[in-house]
């Protein structure tokens, strides 16, 4: 049983690394790639808690139409957090 | 591609009812009266806009005898899989990455939209190959360990035990 | 097969320690951080944080999930006692309904504040908060 | 000084919640005095439903449903109109060019058989996990793989307001039909069947149904208007 | 016959775990983003398929529900992996070549000026590329 | 027997989401992350199949279901953004 502990304890902490990952990361779609992950963890983490409904929730939702809204948003204003790096960088950035 | 007449366009119809009638089947596992009822009338419904998604060519080329060589291209593809993996678990394992990358190209005799993705996911899953891009009928390969580069001998190595039994097949 | 999952008291409220923490640092990427995105990501981690702290807060110690399936009626009569022993062993729905509406709820407030995001960008050319002003602290 | 002030706010406000939540003992039945026993209960011996979870979004509390259904319908709206631009914008798509050969291959192949899995989903709401929201958002990520694997592919905005419209109206509908007929919203009025069978639960499988769909229109115009906007 | 069935799927359990292993061992270790498709994509698929099925045997009621998955695995991921290769090369990150220049012909696609040291490809430039 | 083949085999697959999360964190460009990413979903599906059978419950299988046909649309999400196409 402590074996489980042990797992269980790993995906915690791959879930809070996972949040700072993505509110520390300054380039945003590294940040939004860090909310996938956080929802795929926090899907494991709905079974292992026996609410399979949920977990099917958060699957359907955080893997694709989360993603696709955050980038869509990044598409149309800035990708860099810092916008004097992202003026710098756009032009090999967007195009190719 | 050739145009469908009326009746290849109910053939097609039906055979995009069967097939997810079929995956309707394998979701509920079941054989229940109900299930199976449903699963018609839900399959009929989603079949009816997105059969043309299906199939291109008229449905009368399609022979029993084919299903024998979809069965042995399960085989190859199977073993060529499991040799794909003990490859990759040799490479990755040994301290030195005995890697020699690089893209190569060849060409395909391969006519059908289908069997190029078909055959495209085969190298894919195959030893140490992956395939970057089909441009008209040249594929670009990303091969770990580049043996050659001339492109008949690439397809020799690459694609030649699938692409033969996928020109049976379509 | 059986697997007791939490018999150690220590690791119970792991569980809470995470969904808190991950809570707080939601919070702070909305408070702080100065990009909108960023703001918004941070609410999307707080909505993470709550939710996964209601599933736990209904968890029953070798529980099952509330559904009464084949499997796990293996050909029982349905009777009474039976439903009621059967729901001895099963952790809390409701919580697990509330989660499952707030998720969904939870994405359509961040399809209308990226959005809103969108045009405070073709409004004002920037999305640093300090530029945009009247808006925060 | 800021980002000071907010850590230490944070850190008094997670300690609370830190001790408030330590009294609370963690796999123990907690709502001691809640409805979570006679929904346990209720649910298979009177609604022959299997799922609990479906019973209480769908039936025992179905008004919040219908509200919450109106909030993704509001999210929709509130989004098409804030990043409406004008009348020429209609129409044009910011895919900018289809993918290669094997990827618009594969999604024409597989977007059928995701549209399947969505309809599975929501007619098992009352069965199995999953139900009308999951179900309508695998169908809207149906859509969104061919919105993105193509450049022409479009979906015509009046079927999806059409479709959106038509379930919105028989739920509520069905909602007021239980009203008249029972005395409250959405109350049963059709037999209910076996526990486990397909077509068992009496109204709350037609329910999610139409919550299916109209999460599913709703969520796919949501991408589309989303996926269009491009400056 | 149940036995010899039980560990045929302990067998191929134990196998898949290795594999995921090996996946993931892999996409560390390889030096650029193709080696480590190449790695991650095989190995997986292989190991996940492996896992899905053994669950399959060892719970012969499961069995069809996991080969729609198993099938779903083997259509959906080299799909992925190829977008990933396809996109990454477009965005102009050159891959890791050991041997020179010479070993990457999809270069020719984007620079036709190369064209007139080795030429027996057809030359198409996409016209989405200047779209 | 059965319970130790399952320690092992979870052993092993905690160890490659761990390589996965490296290289999720030290990856040097949006792909990299993204097939760390990938690979990680690959596994979780595993991973949720082998739970459904832990807790022998047939239905948890939908989740991982939902997550093998949707998995890979997110990837390819990504893949169009890097690729220029969105």
């Amino acid at each position: 049983m402590i074996y489980y502990l042990i797992l269980i304890i790993f995906l915690l902490l791959l879930m809070i690394g996972a949040a700072i990952y993505s509110i520390a990361q300054k380039d945003l779609l590294y940040a939004v790639i860090g909310t996938g992950l956080i929802s795929l963890v926090l899907s494991i983490l709905f079974l292992l808690l026996q609410a399979p409904d949920v977990a099917l929730t958060e699957a359907a939702i955080g893997v694709a139409l989360t993603t696709i809204v955050f980038i869509i948003t990044i598409r149309n204003t800035v990708r860099h957090e810092d916008e004097e790096k992202n003026r710098r960088t756009l032009p090999n950035q967007t195009t190719k | 591609m050739e145009t469908l007449s009326a009746g290849g366009k109910i053939a097609r119809f039906f055979f995009a009812w069967v097939l997810l009638f079929l995956i309707w089947l394998m979701f509920t596992s079941t054989l229940a009266l109900q299930e199976v009822l449903t699963g018609a009338g839900v399959s009929f419904i989603i079949a009816l806009p997105t059969n043309r998604f299906f199939t291109e060519v008229q449905l009368y080329r399609f022979k029993p005898l084919r299903l024998f060589y979809v069965i042995e291209y399960l085989f190859v593809f199977l073993w060529a899989l499991i040799v794909a993996n003990l490859d990759v678990a040799r490479r990755v394992i040994s301290p030195k990455l005995p890697i020699n990358p690089g893209i190569v190209s060849f060409k395909t005799k391969l006519t059908s939209d289908f069997a190029k993705m078909v055959l495209a996911n085969s190298i894919t899953l195959t030893p140490g190959t992956l395939s970057v891009d089909i441009i008209d009928d040249t594929y670009y390969i990303h091969w770990i360990d580049v043996k050659s580069l001339d492109p008949e001998q690439c397809k020799k190595d690459i694609a030649e035990q699938f692409e033969k039994i996928l020109l049976k097949i379509f | 097969m059986d697997f007791r999952l939490f018999d150690l008291k220590i690791v119970e409220y792991s569980f809470f320690i995470t969904s808190v923490v991950v809570i707080l640092i939601g919070l702070y990427g909305a408070l702080v951080k100065r990009s909108l995105i960023k703001v918004v990501i941070g609410l999307s981690v707080f909505d993470s944080g709550v939710n996964l702290l209601l599933i736990s807060v209904g968890y029953l110690t070798s529980g099952t999930a509330p559904i009464y399936s084949p499997g796990l009626l293996k050909g029982m009569p349905l009777t009474l006692e039976n439903i009621k022993k059967l729901s001895e062993g099963m952790v809390d729905p409701v919580p697990q309904a509330l989660v499952l509406t707030a998720i969904v709820i939870g994405f359509g407030v961040t399809a209308v504040a990226l959005s809103l995001v969108i045009r405070l960008y073709r409004h004002h050319k920037t999305l640093n908060i300090d530029e945009i002003k009247n808006l925060k602290w | 000084m800021k980002k000071v002030l907010v850590i230490s706010l944070l850190a008094v406000f997670g300690g609370y919640l830190l001790k408030v939540l330590f009294q609370i003992d963690f796999g123990h039945q907690f709502f001691t005095n809640g409805v979570k026993d006679l929904y346990l209960v209720a649910s298979p011996e009177k609604l022959k439903v299997a799922n609990v979870v479906t019973a209480i979004v769908v039936n025992f509390r179905g008004f919040d449903t219908l509200g919450e259904v109106t909030v993704l319908f509001l999210a929709t709206t509130a989004m098409a109109s804030i990043l409406y631009k004008g009348r020429h914008q209609l129409g044009e798509r910011a895919v900018l060019f289809s993918g290669s050969s094997i990827v618009t291959t594969g999604s024409k192949l597989l977007f059928p058989a995701i549209i399947l899995l969505g309809v599975y989903v929501f007619i098992h709401g009352h069965l199995t996990p999953g139900g009308g929201f999951q179900g309508g958002v695998i169908v809207a990520t149906g859509f969104l793989l061919m919105l993105m694997a193509y450049k022409d592919y479009s979906v015509s905005h009046i079927v999806l307001s059409v479709v959106e419209s038509l379930a919105g109206i028989t739920f509520a509908s069905l909602g007021l039909v239980g009203l008249i007929n029972g005395g409250s919203f959405l109350n049963d009025f059709m037999g209910n069947g076996t526990l486990n069978a397909l077509f068992s639960g009496g109204l709350i499988p037609i329910i999610y149904i139409t919550v299916g769909f109209k999460v599913g229109a709703e969520l796919t115009g949501l991408i589309y208007t989303a996926l269009n906007e491009k400056d | 016959m149940n036995d010899i069935l039980d560990i045929f799927g302990m067998i191929l359990l134990l196998i898949g775990g290795i594999f995921l292993f090996l996946g993931g061992l892999g996409i560390f270790r390889m030096p650029d983003t193709y080696n480590r498709l190449q790695a991650g994509t095989k190995a997986t698929t292989l190991g996940g398929m492996s896992v899905i099925l053994s669950v399959g045997i060892l719970e012969p009621g499961w069995f069809i529900k996991t080969l729609v998955l198993v099938i779903f695995i083997a259509l959906a991921n080299p799909i992925s992996s190829h977008a990933l290769a396809h996109a990454n090369y477009k965005r102009g990150n050159k891959p890791y070549l050991k041997g020179g220049p010479e070993y990457d012909q999809y270069r020719k696609v984007f620079e036709p000026e190369v064209k007139e040291t080795k030429d027996n490809t057809t030359e198409k430039v996409k016209e989405e590329e200047t779209a | 027997m059965l319970n130790i083949i399952i320690y092992i085999t979870l052993g092993f697959m905690f160890t490659g989401i761990f390589f996965s999360t490296l290289r999720f964190i030290l990856g040097p460009t949006a792909a990299d992350r993204t097939v760390a990413l990938d690979t990680l979903t690959t596994i979780a599906m595993a991973l949720l199949v082998l739970l459904s059978f832990v807790y022998n419950r047939f239905i948890y299988i939908d989740v991982a279901l939902v997550y093998g046909v949707l998995g890979f649309i997110g990837v390819l999400v990504i893949a169009r953004y890097l690729e220029g196409a969105l």
